[in-house]
């Protein structure tokens, strides 16, 4: 079963990249190709976020839960591999940015605040680093997980306000509805599931192999 | 005997005036700060001054500087509240004894303090030393209040996180500026409004919200950082 | 209407597509042998 | 159901330190009056249990159950309630004696006079700074700040440390007072020193 749960997400997303070259038209306004790396540049993006939450939410269970190791280890792995999406969709993100305008980083308020969380989350792993005592560090980390889900939507609320946005904003979410064309946010959300998809499958084998290291460790 | 909220209250003075006691007989934290600060200021300012800003540009430029002086002076002085607990072990005592939630809020009360008395000190010399033109002094001040309550309360919570690990001198700005830039965001943004005299739109009910946020966070999740 | 440039830009990103994936099935497979007999 | 007796128990704790297993699946019990003395050679995880005892320390896995007239307290609770005197407990230099307990005593919720007095019976000076005192003396303080809320239940870790004859005389009166008022104690300590009261043992062997 879980094998053809496997090959079905390389089918799926087999089809998201035949899907951003071929199918979906090019976005207007934008120069040649290039919009295409938006189907890549936003999902990961979204996984990256999607695993932050969910490193709260397991934060959250472990800490006014039973303690539960695995909820520590699922917290940690999470927000490791949300910094790894997170940095991709930044890398991505800075080469559509030279190609666009010219620069790789132009304080984009959408750039600030990803860069900003990706150091939150760097500082998280730090932290993580500093404590030696297994029990002390899944509650101390937890806690600051926690804390990064209060603090981070406000850096992605207040910045665009705050900045003038150079990102596309009309073409993603331009008063917060999204203006493309019916195929391009077609592949665009399907690019998104099969990303998250591929985040948790990532997850899970990290999951079982940090839970092995610590098995031995323990020995 | 539980613990009823008027003796809630009475805890929260407890440790507040236990702090300021200890810190009269040392002065660890006042001096660190008022030093961290003159230093700062004196290094900004001679920067700024040679220079000669222009009128325009100092409105756009002077606030950043004034706010980055405050940060790092707060993360000089404040995390010393909860790291001198563990370094001295009268942190077991102090868990065997202190409600959770008092002692949080009695620790904060003596952060807020120690950031209004720097700020005290720090604003008016910046002010003078840099030519720093102010339009509405009232939202000056407000801004000052609601700034220094957010760097208070997200530098206490991020100092008890830190005082239970290692290396906590580089952790605490580690782990204490990703929390406190949003802050620093929306209070040079109402800094530059007092300067030019426009009006904060949205800039101050979201650091007000701002404050709020944290304040609730740090009531939940110091009593789970602070106990095992 | 396929210039040949898009056709060689998804052929390749296929291609790692495909290799990431049976690297990650086979990571699965060491573990599952891994995990029984620890 | 009248005042239900204060009892503790204790069934299978663990702990361990990354690879070093202090605690393996400790269990035990004390009754009002009654008094558990642990022992063990050093490193033989007597701390380790007390710590958890007193819910400063988180155990692995096992449970603790305490309890008192209202009833069932968690560790949050329990942390509050218990008097624990212990090597590593350290006061305030900066702050007297007295002020020392003062503070302690409105933490506690219990009148300074209480801290008084309690410093009176260990003959602690009330006007030396935390950090001047002697080790003797600070042993005593230490006896003093737990015995400030008059807990239902000590835990003393080595609690003749550095006492001279006067100080150990005392501390022995004081929990001789305590088991017969119904309180409970927990002591650990490396040798089995002579106690002249009944006390149930726990040896953590080597």
């Amino acid at each position: 079963m879980k094998k053809l749960l496997a090959w079905l997400l390389w089918l799926w997303i087999s089809l998201v990249i035949v899907g951003a070259f071929l199918y979906a038209p090019l976005a207007k306004g934008f120069l040649g190709e290039s919009s295409r790396i938006l189907f890549f540049h936003v999902p990961m993006a979204w996984a990256s976020f999607i695993g932050f939450i969910a490193a709260a939410v397991w934060s959250g269970r472990y800490l006014f839960g039973r303690r539960d190791p695995r909820h520590d280890r699922a917290a940690a792995v999470a927000i490791e591999l949300g910094l790894v999406f997170g940095v991709f969709a930044t890398v991505t993100g800075a080469l559509w940015a030279r190609i666009m305008w010219g620069a790789y980083w132009n304080w984009d308020p959408r750039q600030i605040s990803i860069l900003i969380s990706l150091l939150f989350y760097g500082a998280y792993l730090a932290l993580r680093a500093a404590v030696d005592d297994r029990e002390t560090r899944g509650r101390l980390s937890a806690a600051y997980a926690l804390l990064g889900l209060v603090v981070t939507p406000f850096l992605f609320w207040i910045m665009p306000r705050i900045t003038y946005s150079l990102h596309p904003e009309p073409v993603i979410n331009a008063q917060g509805k999204v203006e493309m064309e019916a195929r391009m946010s077609q592949v665009l959300y399907a690019s998104g599931i099969g990303f998250t998809a591929l985040f948790f499958w990532i997850h899970n084998l990290q999951c079982r192999i940090q839970a092995l290291f610590d098995r031995r460790a323990a020995l | 005997m539980r613990r009823n909220t008027s003796t809630w209250g009475a805890e929260v003075a407890a440790v507040f005036a236990k702090e300021w006691r200890c810190e009269f007989r040392t002065r660890y934290s006042l001096n660190t700060l008022a030093l961290f600060a003159c230093t700062t200021l004196v290094v900004v300012s001679f920067s700024l001054g040679p220079l000669g800003v222009s009128r325009s540009q100092g409105t756009a430029l002077l606030p950043v500087l004034l706010w980055i002086i405050l940060l790092f002076s707060v993360a000089a002085g404040l995390p010393r509240a909860f790291v001198q607990e563990e370094e001295t072990h009268t942190a077991t005592a102090l868990r065997l004894a202190a409600t959770p939630s008092a002692l949080f809020c009695g620790k904060l009360l003596y952060g807020l303090t120690l950031v209004f008395a720097l700020e005290a000190l720090v604003t008016p010399v910046y002010v003078a030393m840099t030519s720093f033109n102010v339009e509405s002094p009232g939202l000056l001040i407000a801004v000052l209040a609601a700034g220094g309550y957010g760097l208070a309360v997200g530098s206490t919570l991020v100092a008890a996180i830190i005082a239970q690990a290692r290396s906590k001198g580089t952790l605490f700005s580690v782990l204490a500026f990703p929390v406190l830039l949003p802050l620093l965001v929306l209070t040079v943004e109402v800094t530059r409004c007092a300067a030019s005299g426009s009006a904060p739109d949205v800039a101050l009910p979201q650091l007000l919200l701002y404050d709020a946020v944290v304040t609730v966070a740090g009531l939940m999740l110091f009593p789970v950082v602070w106990n095992p | 209407m396929v210039s040949g440039g898009i056709g060689w830009v998804v052929a390749v990103n296929l291609i790692i597509w495909t290799g990431l994936f049976l690297y990650l099935l086979r990571l699965g497979k060491r573990l599952r042998e891994l995990e029984k007999d620890s | 159901m009248p005042g239900v007796p204060t009892h503790l128990r204790f069934e299978n704790l663990c702990r361990r330190f990354g690879r070093l297993s202090v605690l393996k699946g400790v269990s035990g019990a004390v009754a009002p009056g009654g008094m558990l003395l642990v022992t063990g050679p050093n490193g033989s995880g007597k701390s380790t249990l007390l710590r958890c005892l007193s819910g400063l320390l988180a155990a692995d896995s096992g449970t603790i159950e305490y309890r008192e007239e209202e009833g069932q307290l968690d560790a949050s609770e329990r942390r509050l309630r218990v008097g624990v005197v212990a090597p590593d407990l350290a006061f305030y230099a900066e702050l007297t004696v007295a002020e020392n307990l003062e503070f302690f005593s409105r933490l506690r919720r219990v009148s300074p006079a209480r801290g008084f007095a309690v410093l009176e019976r260990l003959g602690l000076p009330a006007d030396r700074l935390g950090g001047t005192l002697s080790s003797g003396m600070r042993q005593r303080l230490r006896w003093a700040w737990a015995l400030l809320h008059s807990p239902r239940l000590l835990l003393l870790d080595e609690p003749f440390q550095n006492f001279d004859a006067a100080g150990e005389r005392t501390a022995r009166e004081l929990l001789a007072e305590h088991l017969a008022a119904g309180g409970l104690a927990v002591v650990a300590n490396p040798s089995s020193l002579d106690f002249d009261h009944a006390a149930e043992h726990l040896d953590l062997g080597g």
